[in-house]
Formats: structure tokens, C-alpha cells, sequence
């Protein structure tokens, strides 16, 4: 099994994206950040209590399902949306979302288009084998206007096709979006247009048939978000843990309460050494993408359920 | 140059086709120990394929060929058997470039015979010294002229210590003053007992050395008698237009 | 005979008339521009359009390498340095230099084994690259894949060592059963080899505990840049050479089945495009292992190389077999060597020789290929390129440099490869005349 | 023993050949089967069937996003033969020029085409792919440079646009009437093969060699033009014009076409280039000479003596040059050019995850264009054998 | 065999460098026509190029040449006249090897004669007759015997009628039986009258037919002289030297 494998063998594979700032990119020393990259360390910070045990796999759109279908990873967290086709047919198991969004488009002020609708007979850039490709097509279609797509396998070179002007719009999901336009030298030239057309829940998936697995990968996402409902942050984990607090949800969580994490088949301070030392789910946020950051998105639909949210973490019990 | 009465080669009723082409025809041949035999005969008449039916590089499809009491059949030992017992030299000498004059005719005792490196190098500088070129040992092929080259390709064969030499044609790729050298080894051989085979058209050596000679035209052998009768009193047709070109020009 | 020589005293030169130089306008310079350059005015005119292209392209790269900077952090610093000038931004690749070289995962600390190890490669194959090195040197070759593994892999040196003892082994084993058959070496090679594995494999982990002789371990996974290149290119055509002396032996063999083998093998490989092969690497190559068994991507990706360089090596061997004469095969016949004797004895040292200038082409393009393993995402230098480092907001825009840094790294090993193999062939020339 | 026996020797090893074989085979095959099993997977090629829900840029057959995967792969296909053409034909072209130009007795001139064979010869075709490719991205001005009352960029003639989108010539467009001018042009074609017939019959005949240079030309282009003006001109140009986000009409050539198209023909004309020479160079100098010495003048003696022989050797590694050029398109897929690669093995292969189904689907498609490229060339090769004892 | 007083072929203080190697020096010769010349020396030594310098095959550098009353000067004009005039057979025969034997011999006749082909033909199978060949008009050269091939070639330039024929070791790419066929149709060419220069170590030829023996060495005629007078009584050292050498083996 999974598990057991990723134990023997003492790091994580992680697929993560090529390069998309805020969600998984390599810093300058050749660590990788952000916010999908935290989800990996999470990952391996419950099952082998050290944040750093993972390998990274640049993955790109096309060579993502693949990857982890081949057992050359042992979970993708890639934003990648949670469909049924993926789910069913190409046989992965979404375990939860850690960002839900849409797609949108992004275009340079010059333009001066306003609405997608206005983008008949535009270029769009677009990265292959996604959603948003097929979205694309749909959009166009449905409001019976023409465009030229020009495929493209990473965020990397949409961005220089897009910035050199190759093409008019560059279409992704709206966090990839932002994200790609904090690095550009003057993100003020370039607007996110209105329009999201799409639902795109973007989440860590596994294979399908390792349930056990599936649950710690669940679960370790899970933790963050119910961490952050319940207040635990990685300054007060290490108090909170200490004894036994009058939140008995959060001695579960923090395994000073009950086997959850034997349940698991983890240790008991699983959850505890993920707020610890990755963080909660709004820590990590607001580190990687959150409205201090040059990316800059604000919770919105991201916000948990008490807040407006969409984030609801089940019960830890 | 004696001919004892035990029996060196048996073919008989030998038939070959390459194909649907009716190479050998019935060919009846009993060579014995110590005999020398050159066999002639015009272009594609047969005489190589003969030669090396004997030698097993050509399979024939029917009758028997005995070489020293070792039927020839499909059974690998047996090949290797005779293999073993018969030499033979090319007219394009095929000695190995990549390799020393030593080294040619070390290769096969070593590896076939199991020899002993060492022994089997006695043994080759004493052919090459019988062949006239041991100083030659350690150059390669490519650097001998072909009358040398032919020597060695002699002298590899000997180091096998065969009982039968089969040769074909020795010496038609070469150019004359390298024949006679050539040649001049041969009857070394012949003159101490060696049974042999030989398809050429020198017929000088043939009257100096042969035993028996024998004609072949269209894959049957047409006439044999001894060199002196075959040359002054053709019996067939045939042979005496062959010998009326070969001797003429 | 008519009368004019009726009388024809023999004419007989009495001295001999000194060579005397040649006229102007046959000899120096003078001579030379006027047959290279000026010998017709069609001529003439294709050197005035050939100096006016020269022309225009200094002018247009000059400037631009002279002016290049090579010192910034990124390419805004660039273009506030050169200030409006046209100039490249070299920068980048004295930046990314070591990304370059060996992929952004290779711990930084380690970079002088792969160094090392490349100038070993050198070292090692040129005992088999120049016939005229002592033939001794050739240890150094047999030795050399131990030595480069250990280097760039890391790991306990008691892996290589005892893989090297095994082979050793095998060896011994081969050389003492070989009289009786070489089937029967092979054989018992092959045992001998994987029963020393076998038992050392216990012994290992104890060992390098006792005596821990070690280098930090890396990945394959963290292999990349130029590197990644080198590596795929040296496994895979060593690997490939052996397979393809079989395929080609299985194709001109006379059992029409194994021959069919190996021409369907051939043919099929050598009709798709390696990327197809490639993706099979990617995505197929996994559903047909053993559940559970788990390569990793670099692994894949040499299994399929070697495939494909094996039927393009077998093809060129195929060649060097056809182009010995029969007689050699019947001399070896005729000698009692049997098969396999005769093919390691006598054909294959001869083919394999001709064969040399044909594999060195076949390992340029195959070295060229590997570019190939950045379409599936691998980190080698293009994907280097591609990803990472145009990704990054810093560089984000510079191509010239890179690329042609890229393509220069790749001419120079390329050309200097294919000119040994033009030298070496004009060598096997004179070699066949003498 | 079996083995020792030479009839039933190479049966022996067959079999035990076949039964590895059979191992190997079902070793992989059970494998497989247990991995789909394990992923819950199948194979089945009902997909191709299905919408694809993409959309393709380079279309030569009528496609939108509701067209069945099958639809895509022969878009594909066709991209894949569309770019494998023209870079054959301009591979020619180059290769034929260069190897002609190194061989030239002027130093410069051969020096030149000496550094092009070499650099292109010597780094990866990817490479090239890819400079190409990102250069014109960065280096030609997008289409809103066009814009404006002063663009910074301007149209050549107002009929071509270079942009970094791709180029844009213009079109043409048939009238009624335009086919009859086709029509005279294709028989003026037949026409000059059918003079030059004439003029060498007439040779053999007489002994009269008429001049076949310009009567040629004129045979070609005057017809064409006559019934092109008494027609009224029927076929008018489509020129591109900036309308809206892009050029619309025209042709637009895209840039990842070009990329791929310019990249293959370089590289590969590099190759041809040395085919080209050696295959001259292999005609021996004595032909020349004896040619000379008959009397006959420098470009006779290329066009009876030397072509002749030169492509006979020539020919054979050319097209496998085009085999490996088609193959070489496969790379189409770095650059996002929508060849076989592109659409079922890159977005059909992703979106469906088929991926043993397509990549077999690949792999028979390219095994098929070699195979039948073989095919051609065996019996070129067979017809083309000089006629030996 | 007449020789008139016409001059054919004039070299007056002929001189040739290949680079700065001097091959050729103060060549000085008159060809009579119907002359037969035969010109023997050691290798390297510029007989090739002297009659390459007369054919134009290579340009010379001082001196001058007068073929048939033309001076051989660089305008083309002059080269074509001369060429038309001067036939050459070469070592290596090089006939065009994708043209059939009739193709070879009609090609230069029908594009530089303009000869009608129909007439060609009948010219080119009258010479083909005369080598004795007719049968093999429509074979491909690699078809036919090294010999056979040497024949067409000289059939092929006698298609073009010249007046003056060259030979560059004609023989000396032959097996020895096919000499023989080959030498005999130049002898029967001499015996019409052709004037010949003919480079040549056929001694047995040159006594046949030549009027001349020349004599060359390091690039200069050292000795000319009737066959007879040159073979038995050699002036110079150096031609005793090379005729011993040539006549003993
Ligand atoms: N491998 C083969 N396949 C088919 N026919 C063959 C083969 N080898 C030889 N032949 C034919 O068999 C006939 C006899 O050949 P063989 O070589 O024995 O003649 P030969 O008497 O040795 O002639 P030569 O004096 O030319 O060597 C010839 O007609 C030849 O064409
Ligand atoms: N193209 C060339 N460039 C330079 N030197 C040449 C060239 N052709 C011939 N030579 C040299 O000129 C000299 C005379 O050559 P030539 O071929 O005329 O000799 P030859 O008398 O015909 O000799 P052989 O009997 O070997 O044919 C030789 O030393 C040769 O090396
Ligand atoms: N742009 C991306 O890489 C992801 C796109 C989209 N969310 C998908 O999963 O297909
Ligand atoms: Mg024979
Ligand atoms: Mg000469």
C-alpha cells in the first residue's frame, strides 16, 4: 500500500506544478513554495513527521494524471479540478479542495476589452490538458463567438507567450491568474475580466483503490482547515498540546484525546506536527497567496463556513 | 610419395543442387592416403563446390562422403570431426586482417584443438619456417604480399595437423612470381605423404606432383588417369578441347 | 616507315633542366584569390553576396555579444545596465550557470562528482577511442561505469565495488566453463554474477556500517541540466551497444524466426519517432511491469533510449557484418571454430571495427535526442531552459542566450564527436590500402 | 542431441526462441492485465467516438469542439502530413543548394555553406525548434503593433504581415472563370515538358538543338497571362487586414507551424546537403574527364553524365532524410503545433486518459508512413540498380 | 602506316606546375600525322600529364600547343575545336555506367556533333563492329569484361571521328588475357593510319607499331627514338635503367 511504501521509503513524491508562483514554484535556492506545496509537506509531516520528506514532481497539465497513475507519484496537488471524468473514469479520488475557483480570463488594459463576450475573433492562450480548455470551448461555443486557441503545455511559457503578445487573453483559473499577473514587471497593465466561467474545485487527488492512503491525504487536509476553525495556529499548537484543553474536538485533533491518528496509522501527534510545522489552513494561506502577499487573493468563497465560506472541515471524531 | 591402401575420402553417388540447379551430378570419388589429386575443368563446372562438400561448407543432398571413416552427416560432431582431419586453403587466402601471422594460425588450435598457447605457437613457428616466412610472424596479413599471404593460409592449416589439405586454387589470384613460391610449397608437401586435393590449373605442378587428375565439366567428373596419360592421351572430347586452351594460350 | 626519321638519331637529353618556380600568377596569393574567389564573374559575384551576408551578420551580432552583460541579477538589471543599448544579457547563464550544468536539484555542495566524473569519462574512453593508447588503459574503460556510478549516484562504495567483484566473478566463471561452450560461460557467467549479488547483498548493509565509505546519495530524480544530457547519452549507447551486436547477429541469422525477431524489432523502432517512444516511457511502460514495481521516470526513459538506440546501432553493425568478405566466415569454418567462436574471434573485432565511424553517428544523434526527454517534462538542459529559469520572473524573456547557449554546449560536444569519427574513418581508410 | 544435429539445430533454437518469446509476451501482457485491473481501467477505443470538447487552431478539415476525438486525430494527421510536406520540399531545396554550394570553387561560398551544415548538423533539431519559435514570439511585433494612426509596425506591400502570431499572405480567391486560367497553366506546365521532348526528339531526329531556356518561360507565363486578362482577371487576392483582435483574411501561416516547418527544412536540409555532395563527389572524376574529352561542355556533362549517376546514390538516403523529417515533426508538440502528437497523443490522450489506446494509435500511424516510405524507396532502389555482370 | 610531312600536333617549350611542383619542363615535340608515338617512363614521372595537357584536361601554364593547326589557349572555342579533333582513352575506361553501350557511344556524337541519332547509330555500331562487339550494344558497361569495356571506350571516341588518339595506359587496369584483345585493336587502329600518342609499358606493342619512343622522366623527354634503336641501344642511364627493369621481369 501507498502508506507503507512512502514509509520504507522515507520521503513523499509529490506532484506539484512546473511553476506557478503562490501555489508551487522553487525559490531561489531550489526550495519549493506555496500554497499547494504546503498540502505535500502536510502530507508528509503526518505520515513521517518531517515537513521537508518530499520529493517534488514538476508536473505539467498534460503529465500530471499520468505521473500519478503511474505510481511515479503518490498524490498530485497540482491545482487541479475535481470532475467527474476524473474521478470516475481516469480513476483518482479527489480527497477534499484546498481552493475552490473558477476560470477567468486575463488581458491587457490596451485592449481595452471589458467582458469576455467582447473577445470574438481574439487569441487565446491556453495550457493543454485542462479544464479550462475544454471550458474554453465551451464558453465560445454557447455564446457563438469565434477564437483561435494557441495550446500550451506550462504557465511559464503562457506567460511569455501572453506578455510578448502572441496572444490577447491568456485563460486559466482566476487564483492562477493572479498569481501569474503579481509577477509580471507591471501587473497594473493587465486586468482579470469579469467573467468566471467555470466552477474549478481545486484539490489534492490520489489513486483510486488505496482508500487508506486516500484518508491520511483527506485527513492531513483537513487538519489544516479545522485547525485554523478551531484556532489552532502553529505559535499555539505546541501550548495547546501541552495539556488537555476544554475543546475535546481539538485534543482529538491534536491526539492528546482519543486514536484518531492510530486509526489512521499514523502517530498520534500527526495533526499536531502539521500545525506545527506547516500551519493551518489560513496561516498557510495568507503566507503563500493571501492579500499580503504580491499575489494578493482574498479568501472569498475560500473563507471557512463560519466566515461565509465554502470551507468546512467533517468532524474529528 | 607413397599411397598406402587404406581409403582417405569415399564419396559416393554424390549429388548436390543449388536450388533447382543440378550443381554435382553422381559423382563417384575414393581418394586414399598419400594420393595427391588435382582436380580441372573449365569455369563452374563443379570443382569448388566439390572440394568444399568435402570439407562440409556446402551441405550435398544425396549419396555419402567418408573422410576417414567419418561418415559427413548433419550431426554437428561429426562435422566438427572432420573439420578437424581436413585442411583448407582459399584462392583469397582469408587470412584474418585484424589479426598477427602468429595469432591465424595459433586461433584454431587454441580454440578448437585446446592447445596450450604456448605449444601452439612451437607449432605454428615451425609451419611458418616450413612455409619459409617466420620472420613474418608478427605482422599482419595486410602487410605480407600475396604469395606470403598464402603461405601463412598453408601454414594455418598445418597447424591443425590435418591428414587432408584440400586446396581451391591456390594460386590463381596471384601474380606469377609469386605462384612458383606458392607452388613450391605445395610439392614440399605433397613430397612428404600429405594427402591432397587440388583444384588448379597449373599443369606443371599437376605433372610434377599428381597422383591422379581428375576432369570435371558440368558438375560430373568426365575423365581421371594418371597426370601423364591425362595429358598426352585425352580420352574424351571434352578434355581435349580444355587441354587444347589451357596449354595453348 | 616514311623517310622523316629515316635517319632518326636518337634525340637524348644530356642535362637535366632544374625545376624552376612556378609563374606568378600561379603561385601565393595572388593565385589563390583569383581560383578561390574571382575565377568568373558568376563567381564573383557569389563572393560579394557571400561577404555582404557576412557583413550583415556582424553587424547585427556584434554588437549584441560585445555589448552582452554578465553581471545582473535578473533581466531588468539587464536592460537598466545596457540603458536603451542592443546588448545580450549573459548574465543569466553565469547566474544560472550550475542549473544549467546539473539541474536545479543536484545538492550544490556535490557538483564536483558529476565534474569528476565527466573528466573520467574522457579519461576512460579514450583508450577505446585511439587505438594508439596502450592497450592497459583499457582497465581504466572496464572500470570506469563503477566509478561513475558510485560519483554521480552516491550511495555506500560497497554497492559498486561488490557489483565490480561480481562481474569480476561472472568473469572468472565464463573463462574456466568457455572451453567446453560458450553458451555454457554464458551460463554459468550469468549464475556466477547473480549468486555473488546474491550473497553480498546481505553482507552490504553491514559493511557500510562497519566501514562506512560513502557519498551523500542522490536521486536520479535530482539528475538534470547538461548533465542529465551527458548521462542519458554515455548509459544508454553503452547499454545499447551490446543489445544491437545481438539484434544485428539475430537479423542476418539463418532461422528465419529469430530473424524475424529482430527485423520486426528493428523495424518497428526505427519507424516511430523517439518521442513516441518516449511518451510510452512516460505512460504506457508502467502498465506492463509487475504491479507494484516501481521505476522511476529516468529509468524508464533509458530503458526506451537504449531500445531505440539498439536498432540503430544493429543497423550500422548489420552493415560492417555485410561488408566482410564470406571468406572470413568460411575460414573460420573451415577451421573448426564454431559459431559463437567464430563470431567473437573473427567477424565481430573486424565488424565492429568498420562499424565505428557508423556508431559514432548514431551516439551523436542519439546524444542530440535526449533533448527530447524535456517534452516529458524532464529537467535536462532544454527543460532547464524551458521551465525553471525562463519561468522565473527574473529571467523571464531572455532566449537568445540560453538557447544558444544551449546549442553551442551541444555543437561543441557534437562536432568534435563526429569529426573523431571523420578522422576515424579516413584512419580505417589508409588502414584498408596499406 | 538436439542442438548437436544440424537439421533440427536451428529448429531447436527457434523453438526455444518462441517459447522466450511467448514468456516475454505474456509476462508483459499479464502485467497488463493486472494493472487494469488494479486501476479499475480497460482498453477500449469507444473514446475516440466521443466529442472531443477541444478546439484545434490549424483546422484543413471542417472540426469544432462537438467533432468526434477520431475527427481530431485526422486533423492531426493531416498537420502532420501538411508540415511534413513542406519541410520535405524545402529541405530539398536547401540541402540540394547547399551541397551543390560546398562543392563550389569559391572559397567563401563553400566556407559558408560548410559553417550552416555544421552548426545545424551538430545541435539538437528541438533546439532549433524551439530558438525559432521563441525568437519570433519575442522578435516580431504582435498585432497590436499594427494598430493606431502610428503603428509601430507596417504591412509589406499591404499584402503580408509579419506578426508574432504567425504570417499572413494573402489568399486567393476563385471566381468563376478562375478554373479555366488553372486550367491553362497546368496544360502550359505540360506544355514546357512537351517542348522540351520535342526539342530533344527533334535532336535525335535532325540534329537541330532548339534553345529550350526562354521559350520555356515564354510557354509558361504567357498563355496563363492572356487568359487572365481576356477573362477579366477572375482570380483576386484576399488580402489580411487588421480587423478587430487579429488579421483576418489571408492565409495565416501560424508561428508554431513556421517554427516547426523552417527548423525541420534547416536541420534536415543540413543532412541532405551532405547526401547531395557525397553523391556527386562519388560520381568519379573520370566521368567528368571522359565527358570533357568527348567534347561535351560543363552543363551537358552535369545534366547526361553526372545528375544522372549523382542521383542514383543520392536519392535513397534523401528519403530516409524525409522519413526522419516526418518523424522529427513529432516534436511539433513543444511548440504547440497542432500535428498527430499534438491532438491525439497530447490533448485526446490527456482529457480522455486513453493513453495505451492513443499511444498505439501514434505509434501504427508513423510505423505506417515509414513502412510505406521504405516501400517506395526498395523499389527505387531495385529499379535504379546499375545493371552489373 | 604513312607518315606525312603534316604536322598534327605541336609543343613547343611546353611547361606545367601543379602548384609549385614543376611536372612538366620545356617540353618540346612535333606529332606527324599518322605518326604512332608510344611514351614510357617511370611512374610520376608526367606522362599522364603531357597528354592531359594536350586534350586540355589540364591547363598548361607556358609554352604552347598547337593541335591540327589550333592553339590551345583558354578560349573555350578553341578547347571545343580541339577536343573535337583529339579522342582519349583512359586507364579506367570510364564509360558512363547508366547509359548502355550504344547510349555511350551515340551520346557525344548526337548533343556535340548534332549528329541525328539515327546516324549515330549506324556510326557507333560500324566502330562497335570494328572492336568486335557489336553484339553488346544495348548492355550496360558493368555487364561487360574489363577487356570488352576498354573496347567500347575506344569505340566511343572513334565516334566522334578525331583525327588524333590518345591512350593513357590502356592495358594496364587489364587482366592479362584481356590485354591482348585490347592492344589488338589498336594495333589494327595504327595499321589504318590514326595518328597515336599512346602512353604505354607494353613493350611488345611499341616495337608493333610506334615510329617513336619517347622517353620521360621527372617531367622532361629524355630520350626519344625509333622502337628498334631504343629498345636495343638506349642512349641515356637513366632509360637503360628503367628499360632493364621493364623488360626483365
Ligand atoms: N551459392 C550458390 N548458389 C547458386 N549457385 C551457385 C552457388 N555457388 C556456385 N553456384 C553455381 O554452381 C556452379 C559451380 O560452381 P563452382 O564454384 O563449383 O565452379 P568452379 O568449377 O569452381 O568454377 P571456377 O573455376 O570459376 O571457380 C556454377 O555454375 C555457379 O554459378
Ligand atoms: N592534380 C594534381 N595535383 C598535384 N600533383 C599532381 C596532380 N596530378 C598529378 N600530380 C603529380 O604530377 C606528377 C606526374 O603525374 P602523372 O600522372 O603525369 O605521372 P605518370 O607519368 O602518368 O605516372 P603513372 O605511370 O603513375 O601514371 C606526379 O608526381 C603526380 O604526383
Ligand atoms: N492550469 C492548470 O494547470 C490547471 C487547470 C485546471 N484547474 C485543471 O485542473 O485542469
Ligand atoms: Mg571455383
Ligand atoms: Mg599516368
Amino acid at each position: 500500500a501507498t502508506l507503507d511504501d512512502v514509509k520504507a521509503r522515507g520521503t513523499l513524491n509529490c506532484g506539484v506544478s512546473t511553476g506557478l508562483a503562490g501555489f508551487s514554484a522553487p525559490n531561489a535556492n531550489g526550495e519549493w513554495e506555496g500554497f499547494d506545496v504546503a498540502v505535500c509537506r502536510a502530507v508528509a509531516t503526518a505520515v513521517l513527521g518531517d515537513p521537508n520528506a518530499v520529493e517534488f514532481v514538476p508536473t505539467t497539465g498534460k503529465t500530471r494524471f499520468t505521473a500519478l497513475a503511474s505510481g511515479e507519484i503518490d498524490m498530485l496537488a497540482r491545482n487541479t479540478t475535481w470532475t467527474l471524468s476524473r474521478d470516475a473514469d481516469l480513476k483518482f479520488t479527489f480527497i477534499g479542495v484546498n481552493y475552490y475557483d473558477g476560470q477567468g480570463f486575463i488581458t491587457p488594459k490596451a485592449l481595452g476589452v471589458s467582458s469576455a463576450k467582447e473577445l470574438d475573433g481574439a487569441t487565446v492562450c491556453i495550457q493543454t490538458g485542462t479544464t479550462t480548455e475544454l471550458n474554453l470551448a465551451d464558453f465560445f461555443r454557447v455564446n457563438n463567438i469565434s477564437y483561435e486557441p494557441v495550446p500550451i503545455e506550462t504557465n511559464a511559457e503562457a506567460q511569455q507567450q501572453y506578455l510578448a503578445g502572441a496572444c490577447d487573453v491568456y485563460t486559466t483559473d482566476a487564483s492562477g491568474l493572479a498569481a501569474t499577473r503579481a509577477t509580471f514587471e507591471t501587473p497594473t497593465d493587465h486586468v482579470i475580466l469579469p467573467e468566471i466561467i467555470s466552477k474549478e474545485p481545486l484539490g489534492p487527488l490520489v489513486r483510486h483503490g488505496d482508500s487508506e492512503w486516500g484518508d491520511v491525504v483527506r485527513w492531513s487536509l483537513n487538519a489544516m482547515i479545522a485547525a485554523e476553525e478551531l484556532g489552532v495556529t502553529s505559535a499555539n499548537v505546541e501550548e495547546m498540546s501541552s495539556s488537555t484543553t476544554d475543546n475535546p474536538e481539538i485534543n482529538r485533533l491534536l491526539g492528546t484525546e482519543g486514536n484518531l491518528g492510530e486509526m489512521l496509522g499514523l502517530e498520534a501527534d500527526w495533526a499536531k506536527n502539521i500545525i506545527m510545522q506547516v500551519g493551518n489552513y489560513g496561516e498557510v494561506f495568507e503566507a503563500n497567496i493571501g492579500e499580503s502577499t504580491p499575489i494578493g487573493l482574498a479568501r472569498g468563497l475560500n473563507a471557512q463556513w463560519t466566515d461565509g465560506g465554502l470551507l468546512y472541515a467533517p468532524p474529528f471524531r | 610419395m607413397q599411397v598406402s591402401d587404406e581409403v582417405a575420402i569415399e564419396i559416393v553417388n554424390m549429388n548436390k543442387w543449388y536450388g533447382t540447379f543440378h550443381v554435382l551430378r553422381d559423382i563417384d570419388l575414393t581418394v586414399h592416403r598419400g594420393e595427391r589429386i588435382v582436380i580441372c575443368g573449365p569455369s563452374g563446372s563443379g570443382k569448388s563446390t566439390l572440394i568444399r562438400c568435402i570439407n562440409a561448407l556446402e551441405e550435398h543432398q544425396k549419396g555419402s562422403i567418408t573422410v576417414d571413416g567419418t561418415v559427413l552427416s548433419s550431426d554437428l560432431k561429426n562435422i566438427d570431426k572432420i573439420r578437424s582431419e581436413v585442411g583448407m586453403c582459399f584462392q583469397h587466402f582469408n587470412l584474418f586482417p585484424h589479426l598477427t601471422i602468429l595469432e591465424n594460425c595459433t586461433l584454431a588450435p587454441i580454440w578448437v584443438r585446446k592447445t596450450p598457447k604456448k605449444e601452439a605457437e612451437e607449432t605454428a613457428m615451425h609451419f611458418l619456417e616450413k612455409v619459409k616466412i617466420p620472420e613474418q610472424a608478427n605482422k599482419y596479413p595486410g602487410q605480407l604480399s600475396g604469395g606470403q599471404q598464402q603461405r601463412v593460409a598453408i601454414a594455418r592449416s598445418l597447424c591443425m595437423r590435418p591428414r587432408i589439405m584440400l586446396f581451391d586454387e591456390p594460386t590463381s589470384a596471384l601474380d606469377p612470381e609469386m605462384i612458383k613460391e606458392v607452388l613450391d610449397t605445395m610439392i614440399e608437401l605433397a613430397q612428404e605423404g600429405m594427402t591432397m586435393l587440388c583444384v588448379t590449373h597449373e599443369m606443371g605442378f599437376a605433372r610434377q606432383v599428381a597422383n591422379r587428375v581428375i576432369f570435371m565439366d558440368q558438375g560430373q567428373i568426365v575423365e581421371q588417369n594418371e597426370p601423364e596419360a591425362f595429358f598426352n592421351n585425352p580420352q574424351s572430347d571434352r578434355t581435349k578441347l580444355f587441354l587444347s586452351q589451357i596449354l595453348g594460350h | 616507315m616514311s623517310d622523316t626519321h629515316a635517319q632518326s638519331v636518337g634525340y637524348v637529353q644530356r642535362s637535366q633542366i632544374p625545376p624552376s618556380p612556378p609563374p606568378a600568377t600561379e603561385a601565393g596569393a595572388v593565385r589563390w584569390v583569383r581560383e578561390n574567389l574571382f575565377s568568373s564573374t558568376a563567381n564573383a559575384i557569389m563572393t560579394l553576396l557571400g561577404l555582404l551576408a557576412i557583413y550583415h551578420l556582424a553587424v547585427w551580432a556584434l554588437p549584441w555579444i560585445l555589448n552582452g552583460v554578465w553581471n545582473a541579477d535578473s533581466l531588468s538589471e539587464c536592460r537598466e545596465i545596457l540603458d536603451g543599448a542592443r546588448g545580450a544579457c549573459f548574465a543569466v547563464i553565469a547566474e544560472r550557470w550550475n542549473q544549467l550544468l546539473f539541474g536545479f536539484k543536484y545538492p550544490s555542495t556535490e557538483y564536483w562528482r558529476p565534474t569528476l566524473a565527466f573528466v573520467l569519462l574522457l579519461v576512460s574512453a579514450s583508450p577505446v577511442l585511439f587505438s594508439k593508447l596502450p592497450r592497459q588503459l583499457l582497465v581504466l574503460t572496464a572500470l570506469y561505469p563503477f566509478v561513475g556510478f558510485w560519483l554521480i549516484w552516491g550511495g555506500s562504495i560497497w554497492v559498486p565495488v561488490f557489483a565490480l567483484l561480481g562481474i569480476v566473478a561472472g568473469y572468472y566463471a565464463f573463462k574456466q566453463l568457455e572451453r567446453q561452450s560458450f553458451a555454457m560461460g554464458l551460463i554459468g557467467a550469468v549464475v556466477a554474477a547473480a549468486l555473488f549479488w546474491w550473497v553480498t547483498g546481505f553482507v552490504i548493509p553491514d559493511l557500510s556500517r562497519i566501514i562506512p565509505i560513502s557519498l551523500p546519495e542522490v536521486p536520479s530524480r535530482d539528475m538534470g541540466g547538461f548533465m542529465l544530457n551527458l548521462i542519458l547519452g554515455t548509459v544508454c549507447i553503452s547499454l545499447s551497444l551490446p543489445i544491437g551486436i545481438v539484434l544485428a547477429l539475430g537479423r542476418r541469422s539463418q532461422m528465419p524466426l529469430i530473424k524475424w525477431i529482430c527485423v520486426i524489432f528493428i523495424e518497428f523502432i526505427r519507424g516511430v519517432p523517439l518521442i513516441t517512444l518516449l511518451f510510452v516511457a512516460n505512460v504506457v511502460l508502467a502498465y506492463f511491469l509487475p504491479p507494484g514495481s516501481n521505476f522511476d521516470l529516468i529509468l524508464r526513459v533509458i530503458i526506451m533510449i537504449t531500445m531505440f538506440a539498439s536498432a540503430y546501432i544493429a543497423e550500422v553493425i548489420r552493415g560492417g557484418l555485410a561488408a566482410l568478405p564470406k571468406g572470413q566466415y568460411e575460414a573460420a569454418d573451415s577451421l573448426g571454430l564454431d559459431y559463437p567462436q567464430a563470431m567473437r574471434l573473427i567477424i565481430l573485432p573486424q565488424a565492429l571495427k568498420i562499424s565505428i565511424p557508423g556508431i559514432v553517428n548514431v551516439a551523436v544523434g542519439l546524444f542530440k535526442d535526449t533533448t527530447l526527454v524535456s517534452v516529458i517534462s524532464m529537467f535536462d538542459m532544454v527543460g532547464m531552459i524551458r521551465g525553471p529559469i525562463l519561468a522565473s520572473t527574473d529571467w523571464n524573456g531572455v532566449y537568445w542566450e540560453l538557447f544558444i547557449f544551449a546549442a553551442l554546449l551541444f555543437f561543441i560536444v557534437c562536432y568534435n564527436i563526429s569529426q573523431y569519427s571523420q578522422w576515424l574513418e579516413r584512419q580505417l581508410d589508409t588502414g584498408h590500402k596499406r | 542431441m538436439l542442438v548437436n544435429d544440424t537439421r533440427y539445430r536451428s529448429i531447436t533454437f527457434q523453438v526455444v526462441a518462441l517459447i522466450l518469446l511467448a514468456a516475454a509476451i505474456g509476462f508483459l501482457g499479464w502485467n497488463l492485465m493486472r494493472n487494469l485491473a488494479l486501476l479499475g481501467q480497460d482498453i477500449s477505443f469507444e473514446f475516440l467516438g466521443e466529442p472531443s470538447g477541444y478546439d484545434i487552431n490549424q483546422r484543413p478539415i471542417p472540426y469544432d469542439s462537438q467533432s468526434s476525438h477520431l475527427r481530431a486525430t485526422f486533423v492531426g494527421v493531416l498537420n502532420t502530413l501538411i508540415v511534413a510536406f513542406l519541410g520535405c520540399i524545402t529541405a530539398t531545396i536547401l540541402g540540394v543548394v547547399a551541397g551543390v554550394l560546398r562543392l563550389s570553387n569559391n572559397w567563401i561560398i563553400r566556407k559558408l555553406m560548410m559553417v550552416y551544415v555544421e552548426a545545424f548538423r551538430n545541435v539538437p533539431v528541438l533546439i532549433w525548434i524551439l530558438i525559432i519559435f521563441f525568437v519570433m514570439t519575442a522578435a516580431l511585433p504582435p498585432p497590436s503593433a499594427f494598430r493606431g494612426d502610428d503603428p509601430d509596425s507596417s504591412m509589406l506591400f499591404g499584402a503580408f504581415a509579419f506578426t508574432n502570431r504567425g504570417i499572413y499572405i494573402p489568399r486567393p480567391i476563385w471566381e468563376p472563370g478562375s478554373a479555366i486560367v488553372v486550367g491553362v497553366f497546368i496544360a502550359s506546365v505540360i506544355g514546357v515538358f512537351a517542348y522540351r521532348r520535342y526539342t530533344t526528339r527533334l535532336l535525335y531526329d535532325t540534329g537541330k538543338l532548339l534553345p529550350r531556356g526562354w521559350p520555356s518561360l515564354l510557354i509558361l507565363f504567357v498563355p496563363t497571362l492572356l487568359v487572365f486578362f481576356i477573362l477579366g482577371q477572375p482570380i483576386s487576392l484576399d488580402l489580411p487586414a487588421l480587423r478587430g483582435f487579429n488579421f483576418q483574411g489571408g492565409t495565416q501561416i501560424r508561428g508554431s507551424l513556421i517554427a516547426l516547418w523552417f527548423a525541420l527544412a534547416i536541420y534536415t536540409g543540413a543532412f541532405i546537403a551532405e547526401n547531395v555532395r557525397a553523391g556527386i563527389q562519388a560520381v568519379s572524376h573520370g566521368q567528368t574527364e571522359a565527358a570533357a574529352s568527348l567534347g561535351l561542355r560543363p552543363g551537358r556533362i552535369m545534366n547526361l553524365v553526372v545528375l544522372p549517376q549523382a542521383l542514383r546514390i543520392v536519392i535513397p538516403p534523401v528519403i530516409s532524410q524525409y522519413l526522419n523529417l516526418t518523424k522529427n515533426s513529432s516534436l511539433a508538440i513543444a511548440v504547440g503545433y497542432m500535428d498527430l502528437t499534438g491532438t491525439l497523443g497530447g490533448i485526446t490522450l490527456n482529457q480522455t486518459g486513453r493513453a495505451i489506446e492513443s499511444v498505439l494509435l501514434l505509434m501504427l500511424f508513423y510505423l505506417t508512413i515509414s513502412l510505406s516510405i521504405s516501400a517506395v524507396m526498395n523499389v527505387y532502389n531495385a529499379r535504379m540498380q546499375l545493371k552489373e555482370r
